[in-house]
């Protein structure tokens, strides 16, 4: 037995502080940590809705594992752009480009 | 699982913990020594310097632990623990024995390779932290190929986890054959490599390299937070020595299994770890070049080859 | 209130904190190690909530390679020991942020909190089920995520690639 | 790529090959080592050969011998005969803090006073302690190896061949061996006393006189010299 109110809070302060951490830095690294902490709220959102209600094939673990596998994919080719931009600019600031 | 019985068990892993990298680093001294002609230390504890290295440990306690003035001090500090805990945490999930095993889990193998990819990141912050260039350059290739390595080595595992049915590391041993030494040789080759590069030894040692940027990440470490380091070393060629036996030479099989299965065990991993040191005394270290080529041109292939070949075999047995 | 709502509690008090030091924090490397607790924490909720393979998953792709990933970039791009100014945003800015962050945390509290209800049976989700699941129902999204992925690794590498032809590593990832 | 895989097999094969074979390393502090023959170890004092006649002491580049001596007159044995004067050694010190182990004193000494051992556990823990003064030089004199023999058809030593050699001018000294004779008491301190050999560092064979015998021919040889010359 588990109340599903803690997965929900996570999950909302998660996104929350994710949110939070995309609009206040500068630095494209620390933007990146923001859009992790954000898909982290989605994947406990999936889990929870995972364990909780009637899980037809098991969507909430699979989903999870799909919203991993992007985040890797994205954090792969971000910091490709970000290594490059670095290696062009010697600065990572996101602000830079509208400038 | 009452109270007792969990104390009971993590203080056995923690005492094996203790007991099993000594012994390796012990081994290692005595062949190492004798593979080049010399007989190694002979002094500490009477006979032929088998207390050497509580020696080492007694000597490392005495030494002062130095923090740069530029260091991050907190990461700094804290960064051995990260080096050190995830080795004795994967200690706990592997099986020596039919159910002797310290932490019973459904997907042992998947654990102990995500607890040991965490470990790298003691090495980036102690790389980091140190306010070193040679330790910065030494973390980054440790990163670089801890990463590179992390892959043909999932892709090995994975092979022998499809080719038992199971994700258990107990399960794998229970549903190996003696046919597997050559069905699985390959993926063992290629995870044998793999985990020499992730313990970042000789032939893959060029996150430490001395001739090369020092000691790597560790150059600023003193006293005891070294010895964490070095302590992580020897547990991780026990960890991967046990992970070896395990899934690739069928645990505790052998003669008298139901009796002597945790000796088979033990004796297995201990044989791999002689390997690795022997590994250490023949070959001369890569290039950093070389060593991603090796990752990506050579074993990433050999361990999809593997892959398939189980695939294959097992589509055909249908089993 | 259950053990598994107490572990659950303790863990997401862990998380949230993590992840608010990891989004405050001026020490660039702290932030990034701060979100390792922050994703370490989460798997150990998977595991409250039952879904073991999925917080193994956790752990060895986001802490084993994101996050090695994310500090490898930050030491690249010469991540200074101690807090650093360059990249600070202005007061105003950052309330502006928190309100917009505080309020995106409301309004899903909002909407998710009433669902909540009751406590419910927690389901261990067996790798199995997992497995035939996967490579059944959700066989061709999974196929599409290969293809993603794949993809995602040829962008980096051509993106590492084309700033400076003359330097290309033999690796390809970043 | 093609030499690569049996190389590294090989590199394996090599290393346990080494590991079933004897180890080379010397246990040094438990079993001795064994030192060549002409091993520099450190200086020996035979104190009786010594003459204080201080080349040692002039050549030696350093600077590290230290000799002090007196002369002392020895009465007239017969009557009417001459006293005679000869020189007594006070101190005869080596500064192994400064010594190079050039082995030029042992070379010019003329007595055969200095002689090499191969002894080299000598260490102190204060460097003035390594001033060896003649009776911690002289202690060495047991640990001196018997020379080395000679080759098998090599000429005999310049000392056999002197002394074998027929006295030169015979009619004009009152015949050379007498003269020694004559003299027993300072022969018998010089040449009696044979040097224990302690400690044999080579084999038995040997063609060459033993150190003792050729200290003793020295002193005949220099003693006839000696007593050539007074004569003319």
């Amino acid at each position: 037995m588990i109340h599903l109110a803690g997965p929900y809070v996570l999950a909302a302060l998660l996104v929350g502080i994710g949110l939070f951490g995309v609009l206040a830095r500068r630095n494209a690294v620390l933007v990146l940590v923001g859009v992790e902490l954000m898909l982290s709220g989605g994947t406990v959102l999936l889990v929870s809705a995972g364990t909780a209600g009637q899980d037809h094939w098991t969507g909430g673990s699979i989903l999870t594992l799909f919203v991993i596998t992007i985040a890797a994919a994205e954090v792969c080719l971000a910091l490709a752009v970000i290594l490059a931009a670095f290696r062009l600019r010697g600065r990572i600031d996101v602000t830079e480009g509208s400038r | 699982m009452t109270a007792l019985e969990v104390t009971l068990r993590a203080v056995a892993v923690l005492a094996a913990f203790l007991v099993l990298p000594l012994l390796v680093g012990q081994t290692e001294h005595k062949v190492m020594a004798h593979m080049q002609g010399r007989l190694g230390p002979m002094y500490a504890g009477g006979f032929h310097g088998w207390a050497q290295l509580v020696a080492d440990g007694v000597k490392f306690v005495q030494k002062e632990d130095l923090t740069p003035a530029a260091a991050d001090k907190r990461v700094f500090r804290f960064a051995p623990a990260i080096a050190l805990v995830p080795y004795l945490v994967a200690l706990s999930a592997i099986p020596i024995h039919p159910g002797v095993q310290a932490a019973t889990l459904p997907a042992s193998a998947v654990f102990v390779l995500a607890i040991i990819g965490v470990g790298i990141i003691g090495t980036l912050m102690a790389g980091w932290a140190s306010a070193n260039k040679y330790a910065l350059l030494g973390a980054m290739r440790a990163a670089a190929q801890l990463l590179s390595y992390e892959l043909p080595m999932v892709l090995a595992v994975s092979s022998v986890c499809l080719a038992a049915g199971s994700l258990s590391l107990a399960g794998i041993v229970t549903q190996w054959h003696w046919w597997w030494l050559a069905w699985q040789a390959p993926g063992a080759v290629v995870f044998l490599t793999a985990a020499v590069a992730e313990l970042q030894r000789p032939p893959f040692d060029m996150p430490v390299a001395d001739s090369e940027i020092v000691f790597g990440a560790y150059t600023e470490y003193t006293g005891l937070r070294f010895a964490f380091f070095l302590l992580s070393e020897y547990a991780g060629i026990v960890v991967m020595s046990f992970l070896f036996a395990v899934l690739f030479l069928g645990g505790w099989h052998g003669p008298y299994a139901g009796a002597l299965g945790w000796l088979w065990t033990v004796a297995k991993a201990f044989a791999i770890a002689i390997v690795i040191i022997w590994l250490r005394v023949a070959w001369p270290r890569l290039r950093e070049d070389q060593l991603q080529r090796l990752a990506w041109l050579v074993l990433v292939p050999l361990a999809l080859g593997q892959l398939l070949l189980t695939g294959a075999v097992i589509a055909v047995t249908g089993s | 209130m259950t053990a598994y709502d107490i572990a659950f509690a303790a863990l997401g008090v862990v998380a949230t904190g993590a992840a608010l030091l990891a989004v405050t924090t001026r020490h660039l490397v702290h932030s990034a190690l701060w979100l390792v607790v922050t994703l370490g924490a989460v798997a150990g909720c998977f595991l409250v909530l039952g879904a073991e393979f999925v917080a193994l998953v956790q752990l060895l792709v986001y802490v084993g390679a994101i996050v090695v990933l994310v500090l490898f970039a930050l030491m690249l791009t010469r991540a200074p020991i101690g807090p650093s100014s360059e990249h600070t945003t202005s007061l105003a800015h950052r309330g502006l942020a928190a309100l917009v962050g505080a309020g995106t945390a409301t309004l899903l509290l909002a909407v998710l909190l009433p669902l909540a209800g009751g406590p419910v049976d927690r389901r261990e989700v067996a790798s199995g089920q997992l497995a035939r699941d996967l490579f059944g129902t959700w066989v061709w999204p999974f196929e599409l995520l290969s293809v993603l992925l794949l993809g995602a690794l040829v962008a980096a590498f051509a993106v590492s690639r084309a700033v400076r032809p003359d330097t290309g590593s033999a690796g390809g990832t970043p | 790529m093609s030499g690569l895989v049996p190389g590294i097999l090989k590199g394996l094969a090599t290393t346990v090959r080494t590991m079933t074979k004897p180890t080379h390393t010397a246990e040094y502090p438990d079993a001795a080592p064994e030192l060549p023959p002409r091993s520099r170890g450190v200086i020996a004092l035979l104190e009786e050969n010594c003459t204080s006649c201080m080349l040692c002491a002039r050549e030696c580049p350093d600077w590290c011998i230290y000799i002090d001596s007196h002369k002392e007159t020895i009465p007239a044995t017969t009557p009417g005969g001459r006293d005679r004067q000869r020189n007594v050694l006070d101190r005869f010190a080596i500064d192994f803090s400064l010594c190079m182990y050039c082995g030029i004193c042992i070379e010019v000494c003329p007595f055969d006073a200095l002689h090499w051992s191969p002894q080299f556990e000598y260490a102190e823990l204060d460097i003035r302690d390594l001033i060896q003064e003649k009776d911690r030089l002289g202690q060495w004199m047991p640990t001196v190896p018997p020379p080395v023999a000679l080759d098998e058809h090599s000429a005999d030593p310049a000392e056999l061949a002197a002394s074998n050699k027929p006295p030169r001018a015979a009619g004009l000294v009152a015949g050379g061996r007498p003269a020694r004779v004559a003299r027993p008491a300072a022969a018998a301190t010089t040449a009696a006393e044979p040097t224990p050999p302690v400690e044999p560092m080579l084999p038995p064979r040997r063609r060459g006189p033993s150190a003792a015998e050729l200290v003793a021919r020295a002193s005949d040889i220099a003693e006839q010299q000696e007593n050539g010359g007074e004569a003319r």
